[in-house]
């Protein structure tokens, strides 16, 4: 934590960056997200293992860009997203700069976006034994299940779209469900608005969710909403190979292979 | 408000007879927005097409709906019926009662009522169907012909005859291409030399064609009609204004032990070098990084002896760029060495030879002067072999492919060497013979029947060497496996035709697809065989897949009729049915978010990144911008634009929406 | 009225909830699912939940739904026939469980709906509605009830506060309106008399941390404080306080067509989100999140009193709770009250 | 009671499967009613939201329908639609939206037969599965009544 309030500092002393975001204490036992100003305030900055709110979220948003040069506090999650940001064109090493967090609470300095993501390949996706099991358990059930399973989870959604909100990959300024000509997605939360906007979301995310979480951390009434995510990453390792956000682009549904395998064409 | 036609076709009884098209007209007419629903014996005839006609002016339609047979079949017809009365013809639609519905149907309500459905759809998408106007593209009319092989030859000959001018490049000191190499020409054995050089000549000589001689594509932008390219001339270290070409430097070059290119290292060639004597331009070049002056700093000694003072040491490459409209890929293939088969050799015996290097052999201007003598010790082989089939149709080697032109041209050789060697023995190894093409197959009897070169179907496992013969080791299978050695004093191999080292580099250059072993492909197998998926950049011979002379100049002339009909409007015309990315007012400019996963899903590469500028000209946003020369109208991008940010007209999201709403409820 | 002052011991309430059910009530109440309590419409009293300080999202939902249908239209040609929202079938409804802190919002509810308009559906739906809520005996760091007038023990809003009287003990009931009469008059026999019952000694310690007139005052002046842009940068611009909060009435209306049937809604809408204001011509006045921010915290602690004399707060802490950025509104409203001008 | 008839929706490209429909049209060939073409220029453009759409507003079954492997008129469209169709698949699957419903062929404009028998097939598939009351429930009614009654 002292080696990232004093690499925090010398960025802004040396006027290297125009703020850092990192984490500080939060109400209760909570950490939040922290945008450092000035060299005098890093002190309040900090890190442990509470600090799971994806930070990349914030990189793309407005009034954060609008402040310069941003130095960022990245975990393993936050560094992959900031690939695939980079990879879809959103930010650059002309705006950012990565102080890495190792997955063993190392700080860990890049020169640019190419050695996060050398880093962020040692590292495979993979979905946690936890979560596994609860996809096992769903894949065994019938479709008729799943389908109650879905509708009645999703029946409490507000549609308050944190899930949105927290993700890093949801930067668009106009989503889809904001698009009214035509309506793609009812607007309202009744049954079949909720399961379309979850479907939807999940699809948008397939081939760019890094598997971070935030979008389930968000949600005000805890909606396991993160399951349909994290079986689009099984699916997509398994149908397209190797999953892993990539600064050349080479998005699952964005691209293909002539001899992609199916079994279900006729 | 919507004031839609719909006119319901009876096509004689093709489908009044298992559709009840006044019940049609009737439903439909009720629908909102619907001004007049009628049905008639035939729309497409005169009279039907003068209802239309009346009905868009009398009662002020805003959109046309005729129901009738597949929009595949008379979709022009009607949108044209449509312009003529003032209706803009990208308000009319098809609805297909026949293909869809009245063939494929007995009579019954539920087929009427299948009708009413797909009217009803398509009533509700014209509802939202917008005026198009068709995209007029400039057109530059310069061709580019990258490529001074026949195929480049042929096509900047055609181009430039019909009046358009053309810049010709090629990456050597002389154009010609392997046809220049080349002896005779299989089926008629016509000299090649004789009927090409001509044609080199008129290139030279053409007040249509710029010729730039060792100079390459450096980078190209821009699409149809309005590419920009940048070419990069290669130093040649003599000024051809002032040259003579008098030859004087190549006889003093005190390099003179450079393998020859032209004669595929059977020969030498000097530092400072014509390619051959009857190269075009007849100029000499020097090859830098051979010339003594260039590597060690001293020598000098052509420049001493150039009666013009044409050697400039210190020429540098020259970068020029140049609008053209179109451009033709004519770059050629090459073949695999004697070194790609380890088991003849790997190249190392002298006398294991391509059929290109045989070409050199037999060839009057070749090193040997046309006389078959093999390279270790200039004697004149007494027996020969010809192994056809050397590395292609071989997936162990990666080359499933057939070279095409094999076949024939060892039956040439064969025959060649036959005529030249009388008394020698030749054999031909080979898996099958591939003779199609006018007089091919009679040519190959000719050589088996006439001149007496034995076939042997079967392939050669080895070839060593042994007491100063070489061993052919293969199998007869047409004798049931029998093992067969021949001991030879020369092998040919006709190794397989592959793609030139840098195919695929030219083409991710151009954005030109190419298949798995880096051959060019065209836009369409059957339909397209010139065109690429690039508009406006066009195929012709090797480049494509290997091809011979009379194949690779149909190409070339195919490829320069498609230069000439797109060069024969000022304008290029096409249909609006492409895509668009939303643009809005200011702040928010469009609400594209530039991801551009659009851009590597864009077959066409069609998709830009436009950078909006403020007053100040910083850049404020980056969005993605459709190409309208380039985009195809395939709609991949639309459907995966997550913020719905583009939009392909003729199908847009409001459009089919529509449609799928109309299918499914009642109206 | 007079508040009547009832004891209801603890195995009671059971008996009273069938009661309700007996009478054919619909009984609306916290339910707990994934570790968060939700009201639902129950059946049984096990499901209700007993032991929650606060629910994720508070009981608006009953009078103003998420997705509230106002009318069902079908065309025939040129006709097109209407049906209106149905008053009839409102449904009697008994809201189980809910705090002071959120009756008291039915309050500020009231005024956003009546002001001008009166919204008939919302007020058909609060006159079917009888609230018996329970006061807080436990709070959290979140809970400020008592810096926006509020406390643990209010009756502002209910029509029966029931208190329970220590850990184990019974439950004071106090029966405020005329409503909740009729509720002690379906089971008279559970409420007994409770004459001398003190309930401020089992009430929450929620202290007061600021004062809100002088918030109001000062927020006059704050309009153009760059502060705004400081305290909003972790908002990630998401409507979940919005629609977690009890006094939160912003909608949309939406149209939904197919074919010649049709119907149109109102649905939940927030002020955080970046669409929120963005006019037909493309220009959003709202345009970046801190004005957002700060639309919302002048919309509570400065327009509404001024144009409906309410505060559009009651403390019940829940946007602080939801937020996945963790914005705490009360450490926001503290810093307000404690910033220069 | 009348005989179960699905509605059936086809989502299919211009050049491939509408082309082919087309020659199961001029080759007379007969197939049930139920199903309704919509056109578009490549399966690439075939958004897969437009396939829910189709479920929300009551179709029993889907068609989706292109060009075969290699034969796109664009080059990769049908390539592209195929990821697509993969993901799009295995999500609908795994929100237990029924996979039995949706079929996806390959139909060349030289396959009129073909078309004939994945219709035929289509709807007698789904007449043996029956209405898809599952998600008509949750879908037809656009709003709950929310009378907490």
């Amino acid at each position: 934590m002292d080696e990232l309030i004093k690499r925090a500092k010398e960025l802004l002393e040396a006027s290297a960056v125009k703020v850092v975001i990192g984490y500080e204490q939060g109400t209760g036992n909570k950490t939040r997200a922290l945008f450092v100003e000035k060299p005098e305030d890093a002190g309040k900055l900090v890190f442990d293992s509470r600090c799971v709110q994806n930070l990349a979220a914030y990189v793309t948003k407005q009034e954060v860009k609008s402040k310069g040069k941003m130095a960022i506090t990245a975990t393993l999650p936050v560094m992959r997203s900031l690939v695939q940001l980079a990879s879809e064109f959103q930010i650059s090493d002309n705006n950012l700069v990565v102080i890495g967090i190792t997955p063993d609470s190392k700080i860990i300095d890049f020169k640019n976006l190419e050695e996060v993501e050398a880093f962020v390949h040692q590292f495979q996706i993979e979905i946690d034994e936890r979560n596994k099991e609860i996809l096992e358990k769903l894949e065994k059930m019938t479709p008729s299940e799943r389908w109650n399973f879905w509708i009645e989870e999703l029946s409490p959604c507000i549609k308050c779209y944190a899930c949105r909100a927290a993700c890093p990959m949801c930067y668009c300024s106009r989503c889809t469900v904001d698009f009214n000509r035509p309506q793609w997605i009812p607007v309202q939360s009744t049954e079949l608005g909720n399961l379309e906007w979850h479907f939807m979301r999940a699809m948008h995310l397939t081939g760019r969710c890094i598997d971070c979480d935030a979008c389930a951390n968000a949600c005000p009434l805890a909606l396991p909403i993160n399951l349909l995510t994290k079986k689009m990453i099984v699916d997509a390792k398994a149908n397209f190979g190797t999953y892993q956000p990539s600064l050349k682009g080479e998005n699952v549904l964005s691209t293909f292979k002539p001899d992609d395998k199916e079994n279900f064409i006729q | 408000m919507a004031k839609i036609g719909v006119f319901i076709c009876h096509c004689g009884e093709n489908i009044s007879a298992t559709v009840d098209c006044a019940k049609v007209a009737e439903v439909v007419g009720k629908y909102d927005g619907v001004a007049i629903s009628v049905d008639y014996k035939y729309m497409c005839s005169d009279p039907g097409q003068t209802l239309i006609k009346k009905a868009i002016v009398e009662k002020g339609l805003t959109g046309v709906v005729v129901a009738s047979c597949s929009p595949r079949m008379h979709e022009p017809t009607f949108r044209k019926a449509c312009a003529e009365a003032g209706l803009n013809p990208y308000m009319c639609e098809m609805a297909n009662l026949r293909e869809h519905c009245s063939w494929v149907h007995e009579k019954s309500e539920a087929t009427t009522q299948k009708a009413i459905d797909l009217v009803r759809t398509i009533v509700e998408k014209v509802k939202h169907n917008q005026s198009l106007n068709a995209i007029k593209v400039p057109v530059t009319k310069t061709a580019l012909v990258i490529g001074g092989g026949i195929a480049g030859i042929q096509a900047s000959l055609d181009i430039a005859n019909s009046g358009h001018k053309v810049i010709l490049i090629e990456k050597d000191p002389s154009i010609g291409g392997h046809m220049s190499q080349l002896s005779e020409t299989f089926p008629t054995l016509d000299c090649s030399q004789c009927i090409l050089t001509p044609r080199m000549v008129e290139v030279a000589q053409h007040p249509n064609i710029a010729l730039y001689t060792y100079a390459e594509l450096e980078s190209i932008d821009g699409f149809i009609g309005n590419f920009k390219v940048k070419i990069r001339k290669k130093a040649k270290s003599v000024d051809e204004k002032i040259c003579t070409g008098c030859g004087l430097c190549t006889t003093k070059c005190p390099n003179k032990k450079i393998p020859s290119e032209f004669n595929e290292g059977l020969g030498n060639r000097t530092a400072i070098y014509v390619p051959f004597p009857q190269a075009v331009p007849n100029k000499p070049v020097i090859d830098k990084t051979l010339c003594t002056y260039y590597t060690k700093g001293k020598c000098k000694i052509c420049e001493k002896f150039c009666p013009t003072h044409a050697i400039k040491f210190d020429q540098e490459d020259e970068i020029i760029e140049v609008p053209v409209g179109a451009i033709v890929l004519a770059t050629g293939f090459t073949v695999k060495k004697t070194n790609f088969f380890p088991e003849y050799g790997y190249g190392k015996h002298p006398d294991i030879v391509t059929g290109l290097q045989f070409e050199r052999l037999a060839s009057a201007s070749g090193p040997t002067l046309g006389e078959i003598r093999r390279p270790s010790d200039g004697k004149i082989p007494e027996t020969i072999v010809f192994v056809a089939c050397a590395g292609s149709r071989d997936e162990a080697k990666g080359i499933p492919y057939c070279s095409k032109i094999c076949c024939m041209y060892t039956a040439k050789h064969a025959m060649l060497y036959q005529h030249k060697v009388h008394g020698g023995k030749s054999y031909v190894f080979y898996m099958d013979i591939r003779a199609g093409g006018k007089n091919y197959d009679e040519f190959v009897r000719r050589a088996i029947e006439e001149d007496g070169v034995n076939y042997i179907r079967g392939r050669v496992s080895r070839v060593y060497e042994k007491n100063g013969k070489l061993i052919v080791k293969g199998a007869d299978t047409l004798l049931g496996a029998t093992p067969v050695e021949i001991e030879a004093d020369m092998v040919v191999l006709a190794t397989a035709g592959v793609a030139n080292e840098g195919a695929e580099e030219l083409a991710q250059k151009l954005h030109v697809s190419y298949d798995p072993y880096h051959f060019f492909a065209e836009a369409h197998p059957k339909l397209k065989p010139v065109e690429t998926n690039t508009a406006g950049i066009f195929l012709a011979g090797a480049c494509q897949a290997p091809r011979d002379i009379p194949e690779s100049v149909a190409m070339a002339s195919g490829a320069a009729a498609k230069v000439a009909g797109l060069f024969s409007q000022d304008e290029l015309t096409r249909e609006p049915l492409i895509a668009v990315v939303n643009r809005q007012a200011p702040p928010v400019f469009s609400s594209c978010v530039g991801c551009f996963l659009c851009m590597s899903a864009c077959p066409y590469h069609a998709i830009e990144k436009e950078e909006i500028k403020n007053r100040q000209g910083e850049v404020i946003k980056t969005v993605a911008k459709v190409n309208p020369g380039l985009c195809q109208g395939c709609g991949t991008c639309v459907a995966f634009c997550r913020t719905k940010s583009i939009d392909i007209q003729g199908y847009t999201h409001e459009e089919v929406y529509s449609e799928v709403m109309a299918l499914l409820n009642d109206y | 009225m007079n508040i009547e002052r009832r004891l209801v011991r603890k195995n009671s309430l059971e008996k009273l909830f069938e009661i309700l059910k007996q009478n054919k009530k619909s009984v609306f109440a916290p339910v707990v699912k994934n570790g968060k309590a939700s009201f639902k419409t129950v059946e049984s009293f096990s499901t209700v939940a007993e032991d929650y300080i606060q629910t994720t999202q508070s009981s608006k939902e009953l009078v103003f739904p998420r997705v509230e249908k106002f009318l069902d239209y079908e065309k025939n040609g040129k006709d097109v026939s209407v049906k209106g929202f149905d008053y009839q079938n409102v449904p009697d409804t008994v809201l189980w469980g809910v705090r002071p802190c959120d009756t008291i919002g039915f309050g500020a509810l009231n005024s956003i709906f009546n002001w001008d308009y009166k919204d008939e559906i919302y007020n058909a739906r609060l006159a079917k509605t009888t609230i018996l809520s329970f006061s807080c005996n436990k709070s959290d760091e979140y809970c400020f009830c008592t810096s926006v007038g509020g406390n643990p023990g209010s009756t502002a809003g209910s029509d029966i506060l029931f208190t329970k009287l220590g850990a184990d003990g019974d439950y004071l009931a106090e029966v405020i309106t005329e409503k909740g009469q009729a509720i002690v008059a379906l089971a008279p026999g559970l409420f007994e008399k409770a004459d001398t019952a003190d309930k401020e000694k089992y009430l929450a310690d929620v202290p007061v941390k600021f004062n809100q007139k002088e918030i109001s005052e000062r927020l006059e002046k704050f309009f153009k404080s760059e502060k705004w842009v400081e305290a909003s940068l972790k908002c990630l611009g998401c409507g979940a306080c919005a629609f977690v909060c009890p006094t939160c009435a912003c909608f949309d209306i939406q149209d939904e067509e197919h074919g010649k049937t049709g119907s149109r809604m109102r649905c939940w809408d927030s002020c955080g989100y970046a669409q929120f204001t963005v006019h037909t011509s493309g220009h959003n006045p709202r345009s970046v999140q801190s004005q957002r921010w700060r639309q919302r915290i002048m919309h509570k602690f400065s327009y509404m009193p001024e144009r409906l004399s309410v505060y559009g707060c009651t403390g019940c802490g829940r946007c602080s709770r939801a937020c996945p950025a963790d914005m705490n509104i009360l450490e926001h409203l503290i810093s307000i009250q404690e910033v220069k001008l | 009671m009348a005989e179960f008839e699905p509605k059936i929706v086809a989502f299919v490209c211009n050049w491939c499967t509408y082309a082919g429909a087309d020659l199961t049209g001029t080759s007379r060939i007969k197939y049930a009613t139920n199903v309704r073409i919509v056109r578009f220029p490549c399966t690439g453009r075939i958004d897969y939201m437009l396939l829910l759409k189709a479920f929300d507003e009551g179709a029993d079954g889907i068609i989706v329908s292109g060009c075969h492997p290699n034969d796109c008129h664009y080059t990769s469209g049908n390539f592209h639609a195929r990821r697509r169709w993969m993901t799009f698949r295995s999500m609908c699957d795994f929100m237990g939206i029924d996979t039995r419903r949706i079929k996806f062929s390959w139909v060349s404009a030289a396959e009129g037969a073909k078309w004939a028998d994945i219709v035929n097939t289509t709807v007698a598939s789904i007449r043996e599965i029956g209405p898809y009351d599952e998600y008509k429930k949750v879908a037809k009614k656009p709003v709950k009544e929310e009378n907490h009654g």
